[in-house]
């Protein structure tokens, strides 16, 4: 109603909110923790990215500020290819995790069967395995002259013939895969259970086939929820340590590996804070998506 | 209508899809290769800690033996790692829940100010390398005295399990009807005595499902605990870091599946919880 | 353009019998509304209609032919759902289309179609735009527009208004109604909304518990109900059970101690009997008379455009009689006479 | 806990008292714990009277942080620190923080058993007590003739491709002794062990390297190199290579516990590969420096000095095999007794950064 | 048992005003529909008695004591939602007795008052199940249980039979009114079905964007609406704009070339009217006649009871007339005189 009567006329006072101080006090502890224990480590990081080491003819190290660990990072070939392969291998797992999950998410949200109960007890088994041992597990399996090799070798391939898998990009993606896969299900399938059985119903309505279902109403529904999984499964594999380092190459190594080793090895700490600084941009990038489709989701 | 009814849909290359027996079938087919490829890895290292000898090309062990077991399990070390994994997690799980939980109630029900520029914080230690963060941690817990200590282990872990379930207990608190929660303050309850009696036993399975998540992560923390928990918080997959590194593969083994079987224990355990719903919900609805 | 068939038609679930032997013949163009009380099984006859639900037995024929095993992509039907079903990820435009596209009409084609069906459903100009972004009634107009756009041969709706605003469902009866004798569709319409039956519907079917009670059209539905189910469920009745008596020159039912004339076909003297007389066939006497019950403890609920009256007598329990607005009560008692009641077998009060 | 630098003590000097107590941090593999844990200490403790404290770092692990706790202890001005004796990688020792003891004979009587290079290697800021060196494994039923030489070797890698694996040199001792033989082939073995750091040297390695990439398509799945000491014998336990560089110690431990199949066998070349000795340093401002050097003086005293020749460490001693009784000489065959130096410290970062940069692929 | 008061009552959201300056007082024992279409701040209004929510500005008392401040833990009210808001994770008698433990009455009178209260809503001996296990009309009956086992001094009900079904609404319509007639409690039931205001409530308030309407009792209400909007939103109306002319001896609107007596308090000549004739205040006419207005394109639609009348005339466009079930078109035209019509100010067509 336009009508403003006298009353309105007064300006409205907001009275003071309780739920607004109850909402901060609630928040604090979280807040307190994460700055103690994320926030100031990470801002220590910035800040050792910034330190410059210089050393002269006999060893000896002197310091001061500057941008040059950003320039080696970018002029190094080998840590340039370092971040193409980091990159390579997070978007080759995320692809593949993404796929087979996404059958299972469809098995559990539209099978009846058997098989869709089996399917649905045993994706989850990976989640309650810690990943060294999965990273262990996977050289025992899939090294060459390990058990796959000898059991192939037992029908009869010939010796020498079994792809390298471990100590090489397969073997990190490989068991990224297993690793990450209860995850990306899990994830999916919640997002395929928000999509309703009217939507499907009204596409077979109008004649659409299983696939064509699929195509044009399942997947584009289940994309925002599906694409959260995908940034948050990249930002795990792009820092990650443990399977790059048992079971990767020797090079390039992806970045969270070569950070233990410019830190641990190589006595480099700066280089390595500068690394992780790029990590963070790179996940940044992902993550801004992330938020963003979480405050879209938030407005509908 | 006016105008003429359209032809059926073309014939579709995806016939197989519609087929409801071939689909039965690649779906057995699938279901079959996911069982081998995640379960016969497993398997593998059961072999193997049952292997007296066992070198190549043999297919099984050609010697069996217990005497990984009885070495592993005879060695304080591994005694003490497990205690300490096992002590640990249930600590990290309970302080995690207690911080995260009011902040999840808070996210989900209260007028937080700057709501997005915090959850966009909270994203911060998942968006930061670990390695990064916990060597940067490291200098810090010199500092401050944290370094090598229990608490400092504790506290380390929970840098990957705080953001989890703040994330799976906003979603949690979000599905509950906020009309449960004021029918029982209309009913006399204080915001606390509704808490306790309405929405925390409605949000339990979600937060079960979180504690679990929290559990898993504490029990496969291992780069961080080396870092700041050595020397003396071992943990069992710090352990286990060090006993692959020093070629003792059926040790490992044994030492893995030693690691293994309680978290297996918690999937038969947890099953009935581990409905997608609540396990997802942290990410996909906050 | 079609005439629809349900023969024998029965669907059971694990623990009841969803719908049980029904048979139906729709004519061609015609309006038929399902109506019954929640659960009663409209939804899994229209599905079985749709093609979602294969019928344990029994055949759907569409134009005399059998559809019973066509799966819904291949019959000439199109369903509006109640909550829409509208494909939140694709604008107004695409959610029409999206039939035509399966069928590769070409571009210009879907694009005449559609702004065509948009006309027709009288939504021009929101084309472009979501539909989180259009009103409830604007939503079910989409919906409709694209269950339409195809040309389908029978038009299925599943209590498409329920999930609109009183003053907004009232308007749509109208516009769906209006739709309907436009493109000359016959019809199928759930609803468990005696009202939206009734306005707009022309033949009605009855169910309950999977049964289908009666078929007519609205005067048959109301004014000569075939079972006292019936006769409760549309609009409201004063229901009694007594014994019939066929006696006398007109048969009554014996209620306790009182006599109500009734019309009973068909039923033989003595049987149980469940009588049902609506508000509007009850006359308010102001003093007494022979066939006039005297009521105790009145009241008057006020309707608006109408009062009721209620009250209670010994031997029937609470009686309602329609009354005019201006109706008043005073000291003196009020009387009530049956002007027409029928009877149906059975005592037992029905149960939606 | 135990890890707070120890604050409240008072500042009183270590010399004025006996010491009754002593901490010792050390690292290795499992048999590095037993030999402390299960032979000396228990001998020390019963002769002197000392309790030790004895903290293990699996391997490895930690070691970094254990240097950067001592060294927060110094940089805080402290004068009494938390760790007597560290065990660790040898570059620890003589990085320019400074943070160890230079020990002399006069503390350490048993220092006079020791080989003056060694001591020298170090600027006696820390103690060698035992030895291994890197050696070559073979699988004899498919070598009858294992290479007498790096250049033999290099010749027989190339006429076996595939069939030789040295690991990652960042990830254990045994690959970067491959390496360290090819940077000694191009660059002069004295300017290591005589002369202190100088950066100059690194040109000498382009060569060395060079001929390392040369050489990857001929080894290991061309151009593999295996995680750690323990992939190599992992790859000779399933087949994959007949020939890799590995420790002394570790590969006949694993021979003795059937880890490794009876066919391997074991041989040195010559000139040798590089070995090291494992050191114990005692940090600067120890608070326990007497039990430290009494520790340390007792650790070399040859009685000691066999558990580690003949136990299951199968160690060489940190004293000169003149001193060692004879049984414990008889352990090896002569030429894999035999070890050549490298310096490690900068100069380890330095390779193995290179390598990575320039022989990884 | 309690006198309830908003004065002058205003809450604001960050882009609507959802309660706009209301002040209403609630007389002891009465009962109060608030009542409008959806969005219009019936809901904020309740929650602001309940004290879920705090008004920006003005007083809420009760009893004369102001409560605006006090939290719901500490007001003597007990709110019935919508969705029931039963725990699900408790039985039925914990859901009514939560409320009396927590004042730690005695475990026997927990019991008891717990049992009469399941006696008073009419639902014995389901006391061991759980929410899920009733049906719609059980759970709201248990709702309403334990709103009322603390014995509050205000009833507050949200919508509370909007999700049953049409015959179980109009039984719990009759239940939720004795109960409140037997406790005699002050009462404010929320609702946007007119039907439910008019045959609950003593009062009813009518609300539209925020902003009461008009506060009356049913007949004040239907017949005397205060403004369009009521005109509209209560029953059905026939609106038409036109202007006010007070010349002749009866004011009458000018509709187009028409002119309609209308009544028309304090409305000045010349000004611009929705003038609202409700269908009863119809006559229809076989002939032609002075004020009579010819209809064109007439159909009947069945409401069961009577028949509604539809006809478009050239100046007014659709109009309603309600006629008597007999009531049948035949050749001959139909003509519309308005016996009754209102004027109100303004010639905006009202909007929900
Ligand atoms: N998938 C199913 N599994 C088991 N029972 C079902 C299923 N679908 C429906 N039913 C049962 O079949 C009966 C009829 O259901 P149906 O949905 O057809 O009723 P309806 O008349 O549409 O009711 P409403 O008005 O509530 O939509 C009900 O008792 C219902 O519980
Ligand atoms: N928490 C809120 N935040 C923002 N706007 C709100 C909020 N709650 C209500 N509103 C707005 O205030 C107005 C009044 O809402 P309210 O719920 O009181 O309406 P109502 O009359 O109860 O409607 P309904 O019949 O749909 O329940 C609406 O425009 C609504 O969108
Ligand atoms: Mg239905
Ligand atoms: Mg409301």
């Amino acid at each position: 109603m336009a009508v403003v009567t006298s009353a309105r006329a007064v300006p409205r006072r907001r009275r003071f909110d309780r739920s607004r101080a109850a909402g901060v006090l609630l928040v604090l502890p979280s807040l307190v923790y994460l700055t103690l224990f994320v926030f100031i480590p990470v801002i220590k990081a910035f800040a050792t990215s910034f330190t410059v080491r210089d050393r002269d003819d006999a060893g000896n190290y002197t310091y001061r500020v500057g941008l040059d660990n950003y320039a080696q990072l970018a002029t190094s070939d080998t840590l340039r290819a370092n971040v193409i392969f980091t990159v390579f291998i997070a978007v080759t797992s995320v692809a593949i995790v993404f796929v087979i999950a996404y059958v299972i998410a469809l098995a559990l949200r539209f099978g009846k069967g058997p098989t869709a109960k089996l399917l649905g007890r045993i994706y989850i088994v990976p989640l309650f395995i810690p990943s060294v041992i999965a990273s262990y597990a996977m050289i025992t399996f899939l090294a060459n002259h390990g058990f796959v090799d000898g059991i192939l070798q037992a029908f009869g391939l010939p010796d020498g013939a079994f792809p390298k898998i471990v100590f090489d990009w397969k073997g990190i993606v490989i068991t990224q895969v297993w690793l990450s896969l209860p995850f990306m299900t899990v994830l999916l399938s919640s997002v395929l259970l928000e999509i309703s059985d009217s939507l499907i119903e009204s596409a077979r309505d109008v004649g659409a086939s299983s696939w064509q279902i699929f195509r044009h109403i399942v997947l584009p529904l289940s994309a925002p929820g599906a694409l959260i999984g995908v940034t948050f499964m990249f930002l795990g594999v792009i820092g990650g340590f443990t399977v790059p380092y048992l079971l990767g190459p020797n090079a390039p190594q992806m970045l969270g590996v070569s950070m233990v080793y410019y830190m641990t090895n190589y006595f480099e700490p700066y280089i390595a804070s500068t690394q992780a600084v790029a990590i963070f941009m790179l996940s940044l990038v992902a993550a801004v998506y992330y938020v963003r489709q979480q405050f879209k989701r938030e407005i509908r | 209508m006016a105008a003429q009814a359209p032809a059926m849909p073309a014939i579709r290359l995806s016939w197989w899809i519609d087929d409801p027996r071939m689909r039965r079938m690649l779906l057995r087919l699938f279901g079959g290769a996911l069982a081998v490829f995640i379960g016969i890895p497993l398997l593998t290292l059961v072999l193997w800690s049952f292997a007296g000898e066992w070198f190549w090309p043999n297919l099984i062990p050609t010697q069996w033996s217990l005497r990984w077991w009885q070495e592993v399990l005879e060695n304080p070390r591994v005694i003490d790692a497990m205690v300490l994994s096992f002590t640990i997690a249930p600590v990290v799980t309970f302080l995690t829940a207690v911080v995260a939980i009011p902040a999840g109630y808070a996210f989900a029900r209260l007028d937080v100010p700057y709501r997005r520029t915090l959850l966009l914080l909270f994203l911060i230690p998942n968006a930061f390398p670990r390695i990064g963060l916990y060597v940067s941690l490291a200098v810090l817990y010199y500092q401050i005295g944290l370094i090598d200590t229990y608490w400092g282990v504790v506290f380390l872990h929970m840098i990957g399990t705080l953001v989890y379930m703040t994330w799976i207990t906003t979603a949690t608190f979000r599905s509950i009807d906020p009309h449960l929660e004021e029918a029982a303050r209309d009913a006399g309850a204080s915001p606390l005595r509704a808490f306790f009696s309405v929405v925390l036993p409605l949000a339990l399975p979600g937060i079960i499902v979180a504690s679990l998540f929290s559990f898993l992560a504490s029990v496969d923390e291992a780069q961080g605990t080396l870092i700041v928990g050595t020397p003396h918080y071992i943990t069992m997959p710090v352990l286990l870091y060090t006993l692959i590194s020093s070629f003792q593969r059926p040790v490992a083994a044994v030492f893995s599946v030693l690691l293994a079987l309680p978290s297996l224990l918690l999937l038969v355990v947890a099953q009935r919880y581990l409905h997608s719903e609540y396990v997802a919900a942290g990410l996909g609805r906050v | 353009m079609a005439e629809v068939e349900l023969r024998h038609v029965t669907k059971g679930y694990k623990d009841t019998t969803a719908v049980d032997d029904v048979s139906l013949a729709i004519k061609d163009r015609e309006f038929v509304a399902l109506l019954g009380p929640s659960g009663c099984g409209k939804t899994t006859t229209l599905r079985m209609l749709a093609g979602f639900i294969r019928p344990d037995a029994g055949q759907i024929l569409i134009d005399g032919r059998g559809v019973t095993d066509l799966p819904p992509e291949h019959r000439p039907t199109a369903m509006v759902f109640q909550s829409y079903a509208l494909w939140p990820h694709m604008t107004v435009a695409d959610n029409i289309a999206f039939g035509l596209r399966l069928r590769r009409l070409p571009q210009a084609e879907v694009a005449d179609r559609t702004a065509r069906m948009l006309d027709v459903v009288g939504l021009p100009g929101v084309t472009k735009r979501y539909p989180s972004q259009l009103s409830g009634g604007q939503q079910q107009r989409v919906a409709l527009a694209r269950a339409l756009v195809l040309g389908p041969k029978i038009l299925l709706l599943d209590e498409p208004l329920s999930n609109l605003d009183a003053k907004l469902r009232v308007r749509m009866r109208d516009e769906i109604r209006r739709i309907q004798q436009e493109l000359q569709i016959t019809t199928v319409y759930v609803t468990h909304d005696q009202e939206e039956a009734l306005t707009m519907a022309d033949r009605i079917a009855v169910m309950n518990r999977g049964v289908l009670q009666q078929v007519g059209d609205a005067l048959d539905i109301y004014d000569r109900p075939a079972t006292a189910f019936v006769a409760d469920f549309i609009g409201s009745s004063n229901l009694l059970t007594g014994t019939l008596r066929l006696a006398g020159a007109r048969p009554v039912a014996q209620v306790g101690d009182a006599r109500i004339p009734v019309e009973a076909d068909g039923l033989a003297d003595g049987a149980a009997v469940t009588v049902s007389a609506r508000p509007e066939d009850m006359e308010v006497l102001r003093e007494a008379a022979p066939d006039a019950f005297r009521l105790d403890d009145t009241r008057l609920v006020n309707f608006g455009a109408y009062k009721r009256l209620l009250g209670r007598h010994p031997a029937f329990g609470q009686l309602e009689a329609r009354v005019p607005k201006a109706f008043r009560l005073g000291d003196e008692p009020v009387y009530l006479r049956f002007t027409r009641a029928r009877a149906f077998a059975g005592d037992e009060r029905p149960r939606g | 806990g135990g890890s707070a630098p120890n604050a409240g003590v008072s500042d009183r000097p270590s010399a004025a008292a006996e010491d009754k107590e002593l901490v010792f941090y050390s690292g290795g593999d499992t048999n590095v714990q037993d030999l402390h844990v299960k032979q000396i200490i228990p001998a020390f403790e019963k002769a002197t009277g000392i309790k030790v404290t004895f903290t293990f770092l699996e391997h490895g692990t930690g070691a970094q942080g254990i240097y950067d706790r001592i060294k927060a202890q110094s940089d805080a001005g402290k004068t009494q620190w938390d760790i007597d004796l560290w065990e660790s990688d040898t570059g620890y020792y003589t990085r320019p923080d400074n943070l160890f003891l230079q020990v002399a004979e006069k503390d350490i009587p048993n220092l006079a058993k020791v080989p003056k290079p060694t001591l020298d290697f170090v600027q006696n800021k820390a103690v060698p007590y035992r030895g291994s060196s890197v050696v070559l494994a073979y699988n004899s039923e498919k070598v009858p003739s294992p290479p007498q030489t790096y250049d033999d070797l290099l010749a027989w890698i190339k006429a076996n491709p595939g069939k030789f694996a040295y690991n990652e040199p960042s990830t254990g001792g045994s690959g970067d002794a491959f390496v360290i033989s090819m940077i000694y082939k191009y660059s002069d073995y004295q300017k290591y062990v005589t002369q202190p750091f100088s950066a100059a040297n690194e040109k000498d390695w382009d060569a060395a390297f060079a001929a390392l990439k040369a050489l990857a398509p001929s080894l290991y799945s061309k151009g593999v190199y295996p995680k750690g000491n323990a992939g190599t014998l992992d790859l000779l336990n399933r087949g994959e290579i007949w020939m890799g560089s590995v420790w002394s110690d570790q590969s006949t431990q694993a021979l003795a516990a059937g880890q490794l199949p009876k066919t391997v066998k074991i041989t040195q070349i010559n000139p040798a590969f590089n070995g090291g000795a494992a050191y114990i340093g005692i940090t600067k401002n120890a608070t326990h420096k007497q039990a430290a050097m009494k520790y340390l003086n007792f650790l070399l005293d040859p009685a000691q000095q066999s558990f580690i020749v003949t136990g299951a460490m199968s160690g060489y001693p940190g004293i000169d095999w003149q001193y060692m009784p004879s049984d414990a000489r008889s352990r090896f065959s002569g030429a894999d007794k035999e070890y050549r130096l490298w310096p490690g410290g900068t100069y380890g970062q330095d390779m193995q950064r290179l390598w990575h940069e320039k022989v990884a692929q």
